[in-house]
């Protein structure tokens, strides 16, 4: 018999254009690579940055549309536009920060920046998934793009072993999350999101369906970097170049929360009794936890890595807060956290020198008289950090309390502030290093280029401008997150 | 006139302003004459204006004069004014009078000392706040200067700052101060709680309908101000510092510790006649600690061998005697003894004082002897005012006295037999002290003896105006007699309330005349048989004192170091407190609550140690950690 | 009777087996294998379900499962050729440079 | 029959599988991973997902076992030592988990005991044709996307096990001070 | 709003002069100590001014500046004054200038830094006093702690200044985290229950919190300002911080950062939530007096002149706490008037002990004696600053304590006497300790050729003098524009107290205990 002829469905390329051009720089790269010896990363840098340009420009229009795109595999709606906005920003200072960094330690790999724009890809095509099978793509074309960078350094035992352990334990709770898939697909019968919500709708949810999210919930967590599926973090941060370490930091948390906000909140509305609970316990423990592990790290890595673990929690109290408030505060708190984690790893990159060489606290001492504007910058980043106003974390934090105790989680929020508390300990020792302590060693003046205090510049004033003036950004996050409700 | 009154305490201020602020490039003399010339200014004002009072008719002798509202706040509204009659007008002339003659003599005493101006600036300060003292025209301003005074005691009793006894001293006087003035304080509540107001023109006419007679409240109110009388005037419990004041320079004593100051409580608690007399309780209070006080102080006296002590016990035992009078009710003869001691007192330090400035610092008098010829002046002043305090006819000391040991006798003959002892011992020991410092065979060491010598006239001439007026001084208030007791006559418009409320609550014998002139007689006698024993045993035969010493050893020891007061109250207090602060500060403080601070932090940073070593290093346990997780929250899901 | 549990059942304990591996053995290789033991055992679910459910979706996620499953391997491969060259072991338990 | 099938696979498969996880010899255990493949295959046929068996015999059982093959050729890793973590007391509280998550999901597959025991009749279209169009035209979107996932492994693959790295280890330095 | 915006600038020209020293050559440390302390002249000018256009008569805010913020959460840019903000605000810009002279010689490592810590602490305290929308007092009130942390931490004495620095920032931080919270329930709590989401403090003002809610929030602000001002069990930061950091920093911290607790007493603790506070109020006191005595006691035995300054803080403190929850005319006026006292003694006696340490770099009162001798101007400004310390009247500190005690006499007899007690121990420490460094010989030889003042440090200390004496001899200048905002505080605090507890008549058995107040108010007014 003759198959009848497939015939395509309509395809918005449109919506996936940001996607495309990084994958599509990707590729220039990577073939430019192959000729080039001298410049490759320089091209490759400005290539990226580049193409993160377009792909910004391209994006923009998503911000209106409101369709399922590809057969209902993406969403193209204000959600997506403002998660790709953010991992395009993160992407773009990433981009910056990595071609300096690269130059110092002479690596000369462009395949760093095809990856890097790889995995921003995944990460977009992960938060405009709006089928299960979509964000596991985009996930896994994310993870194995990270697994490699952080193992790229080619003369560091602890880059391999990041990579190492990363993948086992990526693999490990990737199995998990699509067991979970399988489960869920299992009892609704679909893997698209509106389907399940339809599916769900009726009547009280099975077993199933519960040990579904509870498993997807699983592999969310991990990629957030939430206790206990943690453990991961401090070692593949420690073991990452760094500045891959600030990019996992804000974007793939951001990719991931945003995919599961996605998830939980669009498709599993009918579950959120049971997921809030879970989730509860998750935040308090995570917020503990990472705080109380930060204040005695020495290295400065794993010091952000805990307090990146403790700022998961935070928005995990978002998250149970739940609602558009919570939703909004998230995104809000994101927005802030990206620049100011990028900023921090920018500053410990500038100050790890070549072959990340001093990374440990007691590096930073004096840094207040050898590097005054570094040690601002630094300063400026931890206290958005820690929350202090008029920074954008401040602000973040805010926004994220208000909204819990909008749904009464009063303790949640006491233990929130209470460990912030102890976080302001050991945010406040790095700048007494600074500035209180005599340098151990000679302290010279660090040269760091253009691209590095462009980026610093950007990160330090958009943290203050949205800090010292929220009022527009918090409008996008409220606006962007409506798609969910 | 007395509109002017703010003038009378503002030129010593001023006085003090020019001295302390631009007094750097003046000479002593510019000083000291400005300082004294002040004082003089105020005294010459205060005069004009009594001329003025005593030219009104009797009942309208009370003026008010309100400069401006210092403190308004809610219903609270303390103006800074001045009340001018009888009571405050006779304080006035005593003050800037007595005040001015110390300034003069001063100028002589102070000589070449190291901070002239810092003196004379204190001493001007001094007087202004004395002044305001009295003159104030309700509770709060009078505490200013009730306060002001005791700063400038404060001052001037440490003016040799570098000697530790002095700066000690002062401290001392300042604080037992405090405890008083909180007293007063207290005392100053309780009247605002009660009458609204702390001003005496709304307080003294409102007291009989606003409290009861011997009522709680007022037996409260009238016993917190009388401590803070005790404070200021020296009496038990709180006379401690009175003895030691006398580190500070002799005219200092002369002015603050016998004229002026100290008396400050007798004029508060005169001040507040009517609220005492209100409360019988308390006025019995009053009588038996100003009684008990002129004992023991006079009993100390007896053994002390520094002649300034002597005074100062003596002054203790004066004081005594006035709030005696005050709690037997005779206000007026309590002022009377206030002026006359002021006299003589003032004139007996500073004869002291010449002694000294002869003596080249020597104060035991068992190094003097035999300097009546060699001090002719100082002999004779000293003898004066000693005869003027013993109570001789027709001395000053006479008249007041036995006014006051007459009223006693009328409230309760104990009283009297208190008196009429401490006046014995009184005479005994002031003729004492005459005798071992002028008569007798000279005991002063040799090159202090060479270049003994006689005050200048600066110095003996405010003596002799004091004897004078210690001589003749008692004549305005002659008791027995009716009319002819002008000074009573004079006062009678303040404390008619008071006098009128007593009689009213316990029943008051008519006027005895023939009663007073037996007492006068007899306390008379005692005063002449305390002199012929002071001859006896310090000129006759010299050497009964000392076996009498042994004799009583333990006795004598008891009172020659004043019952240990000051030793007990060390203990009591002073160290008890000190140590327990510094229990506080190092067990409570250091260790209790930053152990607990420190505590936390110590305990999260453990735990924080702990939590990251769960951190192996090892990937199966992050797997491990994911699994246990995930079987967590599906058991709580299956088994839920 | 054969039924759709019978699937799941079997899928659940290959899974746990899986599982079993990652946590008993200290040879990277192994360990990798473990994890394609779990993952096919989610294909098995996915087919099983996708069968009873009558929808292809199930095996249309096999398929990508099975990409990634190649994908994973190869880098996983490649790390463990990469720590074997550097530390002369790819035994897990003695690559625990960082700690804390 | 088809019970029969399924329970000689299901024993196979298992069985093998539990050799992969408990023999000592690599080698051993990527023959026994194979055969579990093999089994699994066996058992997709029997829920006609005729096209998935096939994928699964070439891809795992071929190249990706062969992969694994390879590589432990390659570091000739046969003689390692046994590496059972017997002595850890996680490991076997890991496996004790394991059981339980068992135990857990056993109940969860109970729930389809009572639906859906009867499998909807086989469609008329091939499963390969289903899967074709389904994969060209609604999942068109991820099926582009893994094409940049296997990118992204193949220059990874490259990059990690292609660069040589240095002989001389730099020391491993553990600066740690308490505050 | 079409008013010059006065607040406004008060409050943002010192930041105006941090940002043009940060563009400044950090090598030319003279010409960035004269544009300090031009800016820091000029606000002072400006709040002169200010207090000129001040309406005496109204217990209304005034200079208000209300413009929308963050318009999603009902966030204003509201800033405003009355009689009870007024003097502190100008107490702040008045130690602006001295503060930067002080420094002029003792500070000469990080200048620049130095200077800009100041002016930002000043934008922070200034905008404090003069916010009056929560979330912009909030900031304002975090601000604050970074360059304190810096001072103490930088340019504090080498020994502890990293201990004391960081006890500094968590103990306060732990308080207003707290607070944070309280203060998202109370907007939360109210914009639910009104529909209008508002951090408006005069807003708020007219929302009743139900009396349970209220317990919780007022312990919660309770404990941030009680561990700002520093009240009884929290104060042992204050000793630290103060004995650690350096003159400058100490002065400030005494000055002013301590009155930010209290006047959060003042503008937000207890008109937010009248029962709660008036529940609470006789343990308050009770601690208050506390703190009075405890104090002063461990004043007493202190070694070091800073610490025994720092804890006669704890001391005065107590009397200012004690004041304002008495709600007694007399008691609140008495406690800002004793916040400006502390202000100006308190931070003269810190400077005065900087002087000295200046010259000998030790403060230990062992190593002192005599010094009077060698530098007899130093002795008179200290003995009037000591005096002014222990209450002497006619000095500026008898008005604030006896409006204290008389207002608290009114309503807790037995707290006022024991307050009172403290009285008698103020004379104590102060004089002892004054006696131990100014009096008695001149035993040590390293004090035998100390300057006297210089010129520099005359100026310092005049401008304070002036006030002290001011405010002692004619208080009514301070008095007379706070009496009706003080009035319509109580006003406020009474009729809202009432209407709660009114309304909550199931609950009036556990309010009951605090009516009586009522009785007290009535003989007030």
């Amino acid at each position: 018999m003759i198959p009848s002829p497939i015939q395509l469905p309509e395809l918005n390329f449109g919506g996936i254009l940001p996607a495309l051009v990084l994958c599509l720089a990707g590729l220039v790269i990577m073939i430019a690579g192959l000729f080039m010896k001298r410049y490759a990363v320089a091209m490759s840098t400005a290539v990226s940055a580049a193409a993160v340009l377009i792909a910004l420009a391209v994006n923009h229009p998503i911000r209106h549309m409101s369709e399922a795109a590809f057969s209902g595999l993406i969403a193209l709606d204000s959600y997506t536009w403002f998660f790709n906005l953010l991992i395009l920003l993160a992407t773009g200072l990433t981009v910056i920060i990595s071609g300096r960094y690269l130059v110092d330690d002479d690596l000369n790999l462009p395949e760093y920046f095809v990856l890097l724009l790889f995995a921003s890809a995944g990460m977009m095509f992960m938060v405009a998934g709006s089928h299960l099978l979509m964000i596991f793509v985009g996930l896994e074309t994310l993870s194995i793009s990270i697994y490699v960078l952080s193992g790229i350094l080619p003369h560091s035992h602890k880059s391999k072993e990041a990579a190492l352990k990363y993948l086992i334990l990526g693999g490990f709770s990737s199995a998990v999350f699509l067991y979970g898939a399988a489960l869920l697909y299992g009892s609704t019968g679909s893997g698209n999101l509106t389907l399940i919500t339809k599916a769900l709708q009726t009547g009280a949810p099975g077993l199933t369906a519960k040990i579904g999210m509870a498993l997807l919930l699983v592999g969310f967590a991990f990629k957030t970097a939430t206790v206990p599926f943690h453990m991961w973090t401090p070692d593949v941060y420690e073991g990452a170049p760094t500045p891959l370490t600030g990019f996992m930091s804000v974007g793939v948390k951001a990719a991931a929360f945003a995919a599961f906000a996605r998830v939980f909140f669009e498709a599993l509305p009918s579950m959120q009794i049971t997921w809030t609970q879970i989730l509860w316990i998750i935040a308090v423990v995570t917020m503990i936890l990472g705080n109380f592990a930060a204040l005695i790290q020495e290295n400065i890595k794993r010091m952000l890595a805990y307090s990146s673990i403790a700022h998961a929690g935070y928005i995990l109290v978002a998250m149970v807060a739940g609602g558009e408030a919570g939703a909004a505060g998230m995104l809000y708190y994101l927005l802030a956290y990206t620049f100011t984690n990028i900023g921090a790893f920018a500053i410990v990159a500038i100050v790890g020198r070549k072959g990340e060489a001093n990374l440990m606290l007691d590096d930073y001492r004096g840094l207040g008289r050898s590097n005054p504007l570094l040690a601002l910058a630094m300063s400026l980043f931890l206290f958005s950090l820690a929350g202090i106003p008029p920074t954008a974390g401040f602000v973040g934090k805010f926004t994220i309390f208000t909204a819990a105790i909008n749904s009464g989680y009063y303790w949640l929020v006491i233990i929130g502030v209470l460990t912030s508390a102890v976080s302001v300990f050991y945010y406040f020792r790095v700048i007494m290093k600074m500035y209180m302590e005599a340098p151990l060693k000679q302290a010279e003046s660090i040269q760091f280029g253009a691209g590095m205090l462009f980026a610093l510049t950007i990160s330090a004033a958009v943290i203050l401008y949205i800090g010292i003036f929220p009022t527009r950004y918090l409008g996008f996050a409220v606006e962007s997150v409506k798609p969910l409700f | 006139m007395t509109k002017f009154v703010w003038l009378i305490p503002i030129l010593p201020l001023i006085g003090f302003l020019i001295n302390g602020l631009f007094g750097k490039r003046f000479s002593e003399k510019a000083i000291g004459w400005i300082a004294a010339g002040a004082v003089g200014a105020a005294f010459v004002l205060a005069v004009s204006i009594f001329f003025e009072i005593i030219s009104m008719p009797a009942a309208s002798r009370s003026v008010q004069t309100i400069v401006y509202t210092w403190i308004l706040s809610g219903d609270l509204n303390i103006s800074f004014g001045f009340l001018v009659d009888p009571l405050s007008m006779i304080m006035l002339l005593v003050v800037s009078g007595v005040g001015c003659i110390i300034h003069i003599y001063s100028i002589g005493y102070m000589h070449g000392e190291y901070g002239f101006r810092r003196y004379f600036a204190y001493l001007n300060l001094f007087v202004f706040n004395m002044l305001i003292l009295v003159s104030a025209n309700n509770f709060l301003l009078m505490f200013v200067g009730w306060e002001g005074v005791g700063l400038c005691s404060y001052l001037l009793i440490g003016y040799y700052y570098e000697k530790k006894s002095a700066a000690d001293a002062g401290k001392k006087a300042f604080v037992v101060n405090r405890v008083g003035d909180f007293g007063f304080l207290l005392g100053m509540f309780l009247i605002y709680v009660t009458f609204g107001s702390l001003n005496y023109l709304d307080v003294f006419p409102a007291a009989q309908e606003k409290l009861p007679y011997a009522g709680e409240l007022v037996t409260g109110i009238t016993l917190l101000l009388f401590l803070g009388a005790t404070g200021k005037s020296a009496q038990i419990p709180l006379f401690t510092w009175l003895p030691d004041a006398m580190e500070g320079p002799t005219p200092v004593s002369a002015l603050i510790h016998a004229a002026t100051m100290v008396t400050a409580g007798v004029y508060m608690v005169a001040r507040c006649s009517v609220l005492f007399a209100l409360a019988p309780a308390s006025m019995t209070v009053v009588a038996v600690i100003g009684g008990a006080t002129a004992f023991f102080a006079a009993t100390i006296g007896i053994t002390q061998f520094d002649i300034k002590r002597v005074l100062a016990y003596s002054t203790i035992s004066q004081l005594g005697y006035m709030f005696m009078a005050c709690g037997v009710g005779a206000f007026a003869s309590g002022i009377f003894h206030l002026m006359t001691h002021a006299f003589f007192k003032a004139l007996l330090f500073m004869a002291a004082g010449s002694v000294m400035h002869a003596m080249s610092g020597e104060l035991d008098m068992r190094k003097m002897g035999g300097l009546k010829d060699k001090l002719p002046y100082t002999h004779w002043t000293y003898l004066i005012g000693t005869l003027a305090i013993a109570g001789i006819f027709p001395f000053a000391g006479f008249f007041s006295k036995d006014e006051i040991l007459f009223y006693s006798f009328e409230r309760h003959v104990g009283f009297w037999i208190i008196g009429a002892t401490a006046a014995l011992m009184t005479s005994f020991y002031m003729f004492r002290s005459v005798y071992m410092t002028f008569y007798g065979r000279s005991r002063v060491d040799h090159e202090t003896a060479h270049h003994l010598h006689e005050s200048p006239f600066i110095m003996t001439i405010p003596l002799m105006i004091l004897a004078f007026l210690s001589t003749v001084g008692g004549f305005v208030g002659i008791p027995v007699f009716e009319g002819l007791n002008r000074f009573d006559a004079f006062l009678a418009p303040v404390f008619a309330p008071a006098k009128q409320i007593i009689a009213h609550g316990a029943h008051h014998g008519h006027h005895n005349v023939t009663l007073e002139l037996v007492l006068m007689a007899v306390s008379l006698g005692i005063a002449i048989v305390g002199l012929l024993l002071a001859r006896h045993l310090y000129i006759v035969n010299t050497s009964v004192p000392d076996r009498i010493v042994e004799e009583y050893r333990d006795v004598h020891g008891l009172v020659y170091n004043k019952y240990w007061i000051d030793e007990l109250y060390d203990f009591l207090f002073v160290n008890s407190i000190v140590n327990f602060s510094r229990f506080l500060w190092k067990r409570f403080d250091e260790s209790v609550i930053d152990g607990a601070v420190n505590g936390i932090a110590d305990l999260t940073r453990k735990w924080g140690n702990r939590i990251s070593k769960l951190e192996t290093g090892l990937v199966k346990d992050y797997a491990l950690s994911i699994l246990i997780g995930m079987v967590v929250i599906i058991g709580f899901l299956v088994l839920k | 009777m054969v039924t759709l549990h019978h699937y799941l059942i079997l899928s659940a304990a290959l899974f746990c087996l899986g599982i079993f591996g990652v946590m008993f053995r200290k040879n990277l290789i192994i360990i990798l294998m473990s994890l394609e033991l779990m993952l096919n055992a989610v294909n098995l679910t996915f087919i099983a379900f996708s069968r009873y459910l009558g929808s292809i979706e199930g095996q249309i996620f096999v398929l990508f499962i099975m990409v990634v499953a190649a994908a994973e391997v190869a880098v996983g491969l490649a790390i463990a050729v990469a720590v074997f060259r550097d530390r002369g072991s790819i035994n897990v338990n003695d690559i625990n440079l960082m700690k804390w | 029959m088809e019970a029969v099938m399924f329970y000689t696979l299901a024993a196979v498969s298992l069985i093998s599988a539990i050799l992969v996880v408990s023999l000592r010899r690599p080698i051993h255990n990527v023959l026994f991973m194979i055969i579990t493949m093999i089994g699994l295959a066996g058992l997709f046929i029997l829920l006609h997902a005729e096209f998935i068996a096939m994928v699964q015999l070439v891809v795992y059982a071929g190249a990706i076992m062969v992969l694994f093959l390879f590589v432990i050729m390659l570091l000739n890793l046969d003689q390692l030592p046994l590496d059972l973590d017997q002595r850890s007391s996680k490991a076997w509280m890991g496996i004790g988990l394991a059981v339980y998550l068992l135990i857990f999901l056993i109940p969860v597959a109970m729930q389809f005991t009572s639906i859906a025991t009867k499998p909807p009749a086989v469609p008329a279209q091939s499963n390969t044709e289903l899967l074709a169009e389904a994969l060209f035209t609604t999942y068109l979107l991820p099926f582009e996307v893994a094409s940049v996932l296997l990118l992204a492994a193949m220059i990874g693959a490259v990059i990690l096990a292609g660069k040589k790295t240095p002989g001389n280890v730099p020391e491993i330095v553990d600066k740690r001070r308490t505050y | 709003m079409d008013r010059f915006p006065y607040l406004t600038l008060l409050t943002f020209i010192p930041l105006a002069g941090a940002i043009l020293l940060m563009l400044m050559n950090r090598e030319n440390k003279i010409a960035m100590r004269w544009v300090a302390l031009l800016f820091m002249l000029v606000d002072f000018a400006l709040s002169i001014v200010l207090y000129f256009n001040f309406d005496v008569g109204s217990a209304a805010m005034q200079f208000v500046e209300k413009r929308v913020w963050v318009a999603n959460w009902g966030i204003s840019y509201f800033m405003g004054i009355d009689g009870i903000s007024l003097f502190l605000v100008l107490l702040t810009t008045l130690l602006g200038p001295i503060v930067i002279v002080a420094s002029w010689n003792d500070i000469q490592d990080r200048v620049k830094e130095f200077l800009i810590c100041l002016l930002f602490l000043q934008v922070g305290m200034i905008g404090v006093f003069v916010s009056l929308d929560l979330f912009l007092f909030y900031v304002f009130w975090e601000i604050m702690l970074i360059p304190m942390y810096l001072l103490i931490g930088i340019w504090g004495n080498p020994a502890r200044r990293l201990y004391a620095a960081i006890k500094f920032v968590l103990y306060t931080i732990v308080g207003s985290l707290l607070m944070l919270v309280a203060i998202l329930a109370l907007y939360i709590m109210a914009g639910k229950s009104t529909g209008v989401y508002t951090f408006d403090l005069l807003q708020l003002y007219q929302f009743h919190v139900p009396s349970y809610a209220q317990f919780w929030m007022f312990l919660a602000f309770f404990l941030a300002f009680a561990i700002k001002v520093p009240m009884f069990p929290f104060h042992t930061w204050l000793p630290d911080a103060h004995t650690e950091a350096p003159t400058v920093g100490s002065v400030v911290l005494a000055a002013v950062l301590l009155k930010m607790g209290t006047y959060g007493f003042i503008r937000y603790a207890i008109p937010l939530f009248p029962n709660a506070a008036l529940e609470l109020t006789w343990y308050i006191c009770l601690l208050a007096v506390i703190g009075v005595i405890y104090g002063a006691w461990v004043a007493m035995v202190q070694l070091d002149v800073k610490r025994l300054v720092a804890f006669s803080s704890v001391s005065h403190l107590g009397f200012v706490v004690l004041g304002m929850f008495a709600l007694t005319v007399q008691g609140v006026e008495g406690s800002i008037i004793q916040m400006i006292n502390h202000g100006l003694s308190t931070g003269a006696l810190f400077l005065i002990v900087g002087m000295i340490y200046e010259r000998r770099h030790t403060r230990l009162i062992a190593e002192f004696g005599g010094i009077s001798k060698v530098m007899p101007l130093f002795a008179v400004f200290f003995m009037i600053f000591t005096l002014s310390s222990i209450g002497l009247p006619g000095l500026n500190g008898f008005i604030g304590e006896f409006l204290v005690l008389v207002g608290t006499f009114k309503v807790f007899p037995w707290f006022a006497v024991f307050a009172a007690s403290g009285v008698i121990f103020a004379a104590v420490y102060m004089l002892w300790m004054y006696q131990r460094v100014m009096f008695g010989e001149l035993t040590n030889p390293k004090n035998y050729n100390l300057k006297d003042l210089s010129a520099r440090e005359v100026a310092v200390l005049v401008p304070l003098l002036i006030f002290v004496v001011w405010i002692g001899v004619y208080p009514n200048t301070f008095l007379a524009p706070m009496e009706p905002s003080v009035k319509n505080f109580i006003q406020l605090v009474e009729t809202k107290r009432s209407a709660i507890s009114n309304a909550e008549t199931t609950k009036a058995a556990e309010v009951g205990n605090s009516g009586s107040l009522t009785a007290y108010l009535s003989e007030i007014r």
